[in-house]
């Protein structure tokens, strides 16, 4: 599986305890359980929902979306609107 | 409570009905007519929403009581179109989509109709204060006024 | 590069019915009184509904007894906490709707009757007795954060700290967004300007006040008919709610009298189903206005300080800002998307943002356009405009050297892909307007804004009816014309005229789940699945011509609203209008649709520049706007009007948030001005025409380009408006709304700093 | 409730008089039915007296003119000799509410409803209006500043009606004004209100003045010193400038959510100012 530098932001990098690690995955899904993985305090904030940013397209949800070798990839808190 | 009846002329069609003393004309053709083109958005008179006419002069039905309508000729939104034509405002409120949501339209319908009566070639301005009191929270109002200005000048060169 | 690369620049050259203005569907039904909103529905035999509300803002319930309100005549039913699903999945939200173990807020829901009428119903609230323990409250944003504050959640401890906080406090959590090091990008800077900014809590204000209709058969079989911006949502929640399966609940959304974020949550809707299931008959209910006032969603308000530093060539060294947030009586102040929006029209190298949801004793908030990026980007750009005039440089040349550009960094992160602030800046500068002359005691102020736009679960369909025209089934209720943008765009897609397609906003038992109304999602999202669905359609149209003709379908493309032979090899065959193929569907394998569901994504983000005058009265301090231009990204216009009416509309509710809107609490910690009279939304006659130029840098995640337009247009006004009459009052104004007392107070102030 | 709609004013008065429980008047309505729909009062009898065919014209009367209370304010400003000889006047009553309230809203009811904001009652003042007022014990007349006790409290008897409202002739070069201070352009309850009645003589010197101040002490004030600050001047800068301060100086405003203190005390004297201005110049002065 490729290996992705991913920076965390807000209050994922806050109770993840740090702001960039490296963490594999070929898509969403395998991503948010790498990032689990190493950083179990997570796991209620994945759960409700994160946005996952992957060349600076925002996903909210879908798990599938595959991520390219050397994307920019970031994982922030989950948008809404008005 | 004892209802009280009530005989009056709803868009040039004689109507009876019964209400309770505290019921307002807004309640009375929402209710107990079904004319639920008047909309209930504030009940104080602020919103101009529930506009009707009686005798011909803009009103708020939430600011009258059912028991006052009788002997007088109240005007609502739905007596505004001759059967399937729309009158000038309607149609150019649809050309300007001057809309959005639309709860706001049928008190501006009434509203800008009620002025073309009284005032065919108003200046934005009297537009603009006529309608203060219809409030409308999606529009700006930009659309609105276009279209009352354009539905003056059209009754103007009928 | 990642993302859905979907928009296609060669179809996009010659649009035909894209960038029209027909007229919407639902709008004769509109004008004539017709349309049916929330209230305008009754059922056989329908009860009504009223909600006692707590008159204190923090007490507790010691206890409830509804006895003599149910042996009143006429009296059916009445609901408490108890009535509800105490597992329901969103405690916050099971918490909001009904009060359990305390009152939260002025307005919080206690107690709810359902009786023959209204006035039955409001005299059968008085006579319920609840017993309550005041306790001390607070409502102010700073004051709930002092260590001594009354406290809302006795489990409420910070997140978002380096280290879990031994007490509990009001202070939710605490956001952080930005890179680089600010501290060193203020040393090289050779002008810093850090100033404090207020923002007072506003409402949406949409017109028609919350209003449902529920129906719960004793089989459980239920229906609620309600006006909310996404009835997905709303069945979802009630369900939780409620404690019943998802199926049993059929919900309609009606026409919807605005709600600019404010119907995305429930308030009322689970009370009229509990009412519903305990009477066993269907029960009405509607909010009051004032009810709407204190016990609906208002958004945040906010206390700020932001730090700005600048080289005399206009470059942005650092950015650093810091925000206190209170969202009501629940987590959920939008302080991280403040944070997140605060810089995001700049290319920084150095940029922080600190936020901090706070809760306090008020209504707990609801999303309201573009949440939480009005507020943190009217302090920033109110600096920038500061730091442009002290290093003599014009406002339009500072942002247009420091914006942010395609593949800019993001203050917030992420790398921005295609986007469009420069040309809203290059355009707003080339506008007249900017060029125009002022008078005295006139000013003029800039500003842009940014807001992210989503995509979201989405779910349509779409049938070619037996004589060739269209009916779409959306999932997103339309609140600003979205069904004439459906039409148009598979119009478009099918190359039909516009008439020939028809949409309608269906029930949640007849589509799959869709996410609300939000966001900003609707034409880009649902249109994007009907462009698919229509793909579809096409596809199938395509075979079944082929199936006719006896040609492989590969051989048939669409074009015109017909089926046609590819070429002399592929047949020698006149094109098959859709009518024709639809007039033979029986014949050739049934009815003709097309559907698509998906999550959808690459919304693309927007940006807006504004340009606003106004006089200020120097004696009074009254604001009046001279002229008002509203320039922003829409990616492309699929119904201009719709478009230019966002800009608009999000323009004036700005312009409101400014000048004159705010919720006022009392010592007493209830609401002073819960009427239309008091919130003073702009009128008519406070307006001059609201101009909008339209710029179209296509979104590549849309087949064609669509960007979300719905909220970045109240975004920039704040600081627009502050500029403007800043400018105009010769004294910098940071405490919104700048009514007239406040405007007059610091003319005073500057008055007696010259002396 | 019962809601009763008797065609004399002698009716109204007995039905009012006997009623034990609270009883309201209904006439434009603006203010009862809002009081109404919050619950805030809840009465047991309503006397709409719109069908009293007295209290529902405008009347030329030796030269001055007198008002039914059921009269709506839009109907005023519709009265071109009315808005003529009183301009100021119909400007209070045309600024309440929309021109949806202008429909129904009534002078008298204004009046009675003793708010100290009241938009139509600082003209009247200025134009010192007298009320007729009819009650079980007969008809008597009342200056119209003397009605309101304090905000929401009248100094009517229990069972008495306003029946009109009289202006009094008006002198050759006379001229009257009113100006309101409100965030908005419309739909607001006046923050400060002016009222400015004056006459001039030949010259352009004030001979008569009359300012009402609204918004700004529990009841409209007749401000003596700010009518006397102008007496005698032809409303040079002196004089304009003692007319602020008076005004300011009789202001006994509160802070609410509509405006402070001193806001109101300093905009006091600003539209004093102004509306005088404007009274000068309807009355001929240049």
């Amino acid at each position: 599986m490729p290996v992705h530098q991913v920076t965390l932001s807000g209050i994922v990098a806050k109770t993840a305890g740090l702001t960039a690690l490296e963490l594999e995955g070929n898509n969403i899904r395998q991503l948010l359980k790498s990032l689990e993985a190493a950083c179990p305090d997570l796991g209620p904030l994945i759960a409700k929902g994160v946005a996952v940013s992957i060349d600076g397209t925002l996903y909210r949800d879908d798990w599938f979306q595959p991520i390219p070798e050397g994307a920019e990839v970031f994982v922030i808190p989950r948008l809404a609107g008005g | 409570m004892s209802g009280i009846h009530v005989s009056t002329t709803i868009n040039g069609d004689q109507i009876d009905y019964v209400c309770e003393p505290e019921e307002t004309m807004l309640d009375v053709l929402r209710d107990r007519l079904g004319m639920t083109g008047a909309k209930e958005g504030c009940s104080t008179g602020d919103c101009g929403a529930c506009s009707i006419t009686v005798d011909g002069r803009l009103t708020c039905s939430c600011l009258m009581l059912g028991a006052e309508a009788g002997g007088h000729e109240i005007g609502t939104v739905e007596g505004v179109a001759q059967g399937n034509e729309l009158h000038p405002v309607q149609q150019k409120i649809l050309d300007h989509a001057a809309l959005q949501c639309g709860v706001c339209t049928p008190g501006i319908v009434v509203a800008a109709k009620a002025l073309l009566e009284k005032n065919p070639d108003p200046t934005e301005t009297e537009v603009r204060y006529w309608l203060a009191g219809n409030l409308c929270r999606c529009t700006g109002y930009d659309k609105i006024i276009r279209a009352v200005m354009d539905a003056a000048q059209e009754l103007r060169s009928a | 590069m990642a993302g859905n690369q979907e928009f296609d620049a060669d179809r996009a050259q010659d649009f035909r019915v894209v960038g029209t203005r027909p007229a919407r569907p639902d709008g004769m039904d509109k004008v004539t009184g017709k349309a049916r909103f929330g209230a305008d529905m009754n059922m056989p035999g329908q009860l009504i509904g009223k909600i006692l509300r707590s008159p204190h803002p923090h007490a507790r319930i010691k206890s409830i007894d509804a006895s003599e309100a149910l042996a009143m005549p006429g009296v059916k039913a009445v609901v408490t906490a108890e009535d509800f699903n105490a597992d329901a999945k969103d405690r916050d939200v099971l918490t909001n709707i009904m009060a359990r173990d305390k009152a939260l807020y002025e307005g919080h829901a206690v107690a709810a009757v359902a009786a023959t009428s209204r006035i039955k119903a409001q005299q059968a609230l008085k006579r319920i007795k609840v017993n309550y323990e005041i306790l001390p409250h607070v409502t102010d944003v700073d004051a709930a954060m002092q260590p001594d504050a009354p406290i809302l959640h006795d489990d409420m401890f910070t997140q978002g700290l380096d280290e879990k906080p031994a007490k509990p406090s009001n202070i939710n959590a605490r956001h952080e967004f930005g890179h680089g090091d600010v501290e060193k990008g203020f040393a090289q800077a050779d002008i810093v300007i850090e100033r404090d900014f207020k923002t007072a809590a506003t409402h949406q204000g949409y017109i028609e006040p919350h209003a449902c209709v529920a129906n719960v058969g004793a089989d459980g079989m239920s229906e609620l008919w309600v006006c909310t911006q996404g009835h997905f949502h709303v069945r979802s929640q009630c369900a939780s709610l409620l404690g019943m399966d998802v199926s049993r609940l059929r919900v309609t959304a009606s026409e919807i009298g605005g709600g600019f974020g404010g119907k995305t949550t429930v308030f009322i809707e689970p009370v009229a189903l509990a009412l519903s299931r305990k009477a066993g008959r269907p029960v009405k209910l509607v909010m009051t206005r004032e009810e709407v006032f204190k016990a609906s969603g208002p958004t945040a308000s906010s206390s700020m300080r932001v730090k700005i530093g600048v080289k005399k060539d206009g470059t942005i060294t650092a950015g650093e800002a810091s925000l206190n947030y209170q969202g009501g009586a629940f987590p959920g102040a939008p302080a991280d998307f403040g944070a997140m929006s605060a810089f995001a029209c700049y290319d920084l190298e150095n940029v922080k943002a600190v936020a901090f949801d706070v809760v306090t004793n008020r209504p707990k908030g609801a999303a309201y356009r573009a949440p939480g990026a009005p507020m943190s980007v009217f302090a920033v750009e109110s600096v920038v405009d500061e730091l442009a005039k002290e290093i003599g440089m014009d406002p339009f040349d500072l942002r247009l050297k420091n914006a942010a550009r395609d593949g800019s960094k993001s203050s917030y992160g992420p790398k921005f892909g295609k986007i469009g602030l420069v040309a809203c800046l290059e355009a707003a500068k080339a506008h007249p307007h900017y060029a125009a002359p002022l008078g005295p005691n006139q000013g003029r102020g800039v500003a842009s804004g940014f807001w992210f736009n989503f995509g979201g679960e989405t779910c349509s369909n779409l049938n070619v009816n037996e004589d060739g025209t269209i009916t779409l089934a959306v999932g997103t209720p339309d609140i600003g014309g979205s069904r004439a943008s459906m039409c148009i765009m598979v119009a478009e897609e099918l190359e039909v005229p516009y008439e020939r397609v028809r949409a309608i906003v269906a029930d949640t038992s007849a589509l799959g789940f869709n996410d609300t109304t939000e966001g900003s999602r609707v034409t880009f999202s649902s249109g994007m699945a009907l462009i698919k669905a229509a793909r579809k359609a096409k596809e199938e149209m395509c075979k079944r011509a082929a199936m006719m003709w006896d040609i492989p379908a590969e051989a048939v493309y669409w074009a015109e609203g017909a089926a046609h032979p590819s070429g002399p090899n592929a047949g020698d065959f006149e094109p098959m209008t859709i009518e024709e193929i639809a007039g033979s569907a029986a014949k050739t394998g049934g009815p003709i649709a097309g559907h698509h569901e998906y999550n959808a994504d690459g919304a693309g983000v927007s940006f807006g520049t504004h340009i606003v005058d106004t006089e200020v009265d120097p004696e009074t301090g009254y604001v009046k706007i001279l002229r008002y231009t509203v320039v922003q990204d829409a990616g492309k216009a699929i119904h201009p009007d719709y478009v230019e009416g966002q800009f608009q509309g999000g323009a004036v509710q700005g312009i409101g948030w400014a000048l004159n809107e705010e919720y006022i609490y009392g010592e007493d910690g209830r609401l002073q001005n819960a009427t239309f009279l008091d919130y003073r939304l702009p009128v008519a006659s406070d307006l001059p025409m609201i101009d909008t130029v339209i710029v179209e840098v296509p979104n590549p995640g849309h087949p064609y380009g669509v960007r979300g337009v719905g909220e970045t247009g109240i975004v920039p006004p704040l600081a627009a408006l502050a500029n403007s009459v800043s400018a105009a009052a010769g004294v910098r104004l940071t405490d919104l709304p700048m009514s007239p007392p406040k405007v007059l107070k610091a003319i005073g102030a500057t008055k007696l700093a010259a002396e | 409730m019962r809601y009763e709609a008797p065609g004399t004013i002698e009716e109204a008065a007995t039905l009012l008089a006997r009623e034990s429980g609270i009883a309201r008047v209904l006439a434009g309505g603006t203010d009862l039915l809002v009081q109404l729909r919050a619950g805030m009062i809840e009465p047991d009898l309503v006397v709409d007296v719109k069908r009293i065919p007295a209290m529902m014209d405008i009347v030329e009367e030796n030269g001055g003119f007198r008002i039914g209370a059921g009269v709506s304010c839009a109907r005023m400003g519709e009265h071109a000799a009315l808005v003529a000889a009183w301009p100021g006047v119909v400007e209070g009553a045309e600024l309440i509410g929309s021109t949806q309230v202008q429909g129904r809203a009534t002078m008298t009811g204004n009046l009675c409803n003793c708010g100290p904001a009241a938009d139509s009652v600082p003209g009247l003042v200025a134009a010192k209006a007298v009320a007729t007022v009819v009650g079980p014990e007969g008809r008597r007349e009342i200056l119209v500043k003397d009605i309101p006790a304090g905000p929401g409290k009248s100094n009517l008897k229990k069972g008495e009606i306003v029946e009109s409202i009289f202006l009094p002739k008006r002198p050759e070069r006379s001229g009257d004004a009113y100006l309101r201070f409100i965030p908005r352009t419309e739909m607001d309850i006046a923050v400060v209100g002016v009222g400015v009645s004056l006459t001039l003589d030949a010259d352009g010197t004030i001979t008569e003045a009359g300012v009402g101040l609204g918004a700004v002490a529990p009841t409209v004030l007749d401000v003596e010193d700010a009518a006397k600050a102008i007496i005698g001047s032809k409303l040079d800068e002196a004089a304009l400038e003692k007319l602020a301060a008076a005004a300011s100086a009789a202001c006994n405003p509160i802070n609410d959510k509509r405006g402070t203190i001193e806001f109101r005390v300093d905009v006091a004297g600003v539209l004093a100012k102004r509306a005088a201005k404007i009274a000068y110049k309807r009355a001929g002065g240049k």
